[in-house]
């Protein structure tokens, strides 16, 4: 299965990605886009990262999605760290399989572990004024429902 | 044992990781905890409630109730943010 | 809301898609891309439709999604008609939303009742032989579960 | 009535459209298959089992029991194969 987890300040471009990820046998591309969302006087993010720790998460998370979902022929996993501004990309979760329902369901199992696994920290911030971003339980209840069976 | 500091964990003790050798009295990840408590300051701010906090032992995400070995290396962390 | 839903021969590009559907509200895209997919002999697709009843179709599922994810921000749908050849995108799904669940959810809902609903019919192409594809009763199941409370 | 036939009901029946006339014998959507399929030829073998087919009148989905009016638009094809 192709692999590819990236984690770099630079942005990416979401069909180049889906265009490495393809070959014959993908019938299916389900990606996750996230993005700095402004509201709340928010004008951006600084997101750090444990770097080695990082990958390896990454990583675990992946090969338990490829052996969960057998019919994936691919895995992109890009998170940018950094300062990014409102409207930027964060993050992107990109799966292809033969078919759409494991697709899907893969994308949403890596978003919910990478949230709740990979050890990124975000602040937010508000001009000068930078505030560590709460874990949300709802994104612990949301890994959660992946191991009932 | 490398010992790491990740977000405001980080910011409250001032560093982002130091060495601190490894020990009979630290027997798991909570008694190196308690150690940083122990020296006030910023420490005893980070390290006051250990519910807050996360662990990682040889990058992997470990409970307070983690052995710890020579070598090893350690951090500690809030939940993770990320995605 | 955005709502873009296009029927075309021409192929698309998925980031330019994304671009037009984000706004500083959206903090999640979640996208679907079918593609002709190879083996058993398939070289390509010829795929045709009901001009009209398909994009009244289509926009009549955007809306229910839309009513019942009231978080989505955009959603833009494109299928492709005509003859594809293997790898070839057919269709793009592509839903923005303030958040992820609500995203996921219905990017998968608009792609079972696109299975089901719009008026699109597929010739599979094994070289100069064309054989009609069969409805799959799993799309069926696929869209019925979005009837259960 | 316009009465329109795509995939392999189009291939059967040899015409994309054509327009019938609406008459008290043609009440619902399936006196309308009825009549075709009593054509013979293609017709028959498109509408030689109503099961393997789907009906929309004015591009709105319907079964085979829904009324028909002068000025319906009417259109008999496979169960669909998109996305």
């Amino acid at each position: 299965m192709h692999l590819n987890v990236q984690i770099q300040q630079e942005d990416f471009d979401v069909a180049d990605e889906i265009e490495a990820l393809t070959t014959d046998e993908a019938g299916a591309v389900a990606t996750f886009t996230g993005l700095v969302r402004g509201g709340d006087g928010i004008t951006g993010l600084v997101i750090e990262h444990y770097p080695g720790m990082t990958e390896r998460e990454i990583r675990h998370i992946a090969e338990q999605a490829q052996a969960r979902w057998t019919l994936i022929t691919g895995i992109t996993i890009i998170h940018r760290i950094g300062r990014l501004s409102v409207g930027e990309r964060i993050v992107l979760v990109a799966v292809a399989s033969a078919h759409r329902q494991s697709a899907f369901a893969a994308c949403e199992f890596l978003m919910d572990y990478l949230k709740t696994r990979a050890p990124f920290w975000k602040q937010e911030a508000r001009g000068e004024a930078l505030s560590w971003v709460e874990h949300r339980a709802s994104d612990d209840a949301a890994a959660e429902r992946w191991r009932k069976p | 044992m490398n010992v790491l500091y990740f977000a405001w964990v980080r910011q409250k003790v001032g560093r982002s990781d130091e060495v601190i050798e490894h020990g009979p009295s630290l027997r798991t990840v909570g008694d190196l905890a308690l150690l940083l408590a122990s020296r006030g300051g910023g420490y005893a701010e980070a390290f006051a409630d250990l519910r807050r906090l996360r662990a990682a032992v040889n990058q992997h995400h470990v409970g307070m109730d983690a052995p710890l070995a020579a070598g090893d290396e350690v951090a500690f962390f809030p939940p993770v943010t990320g995605g």
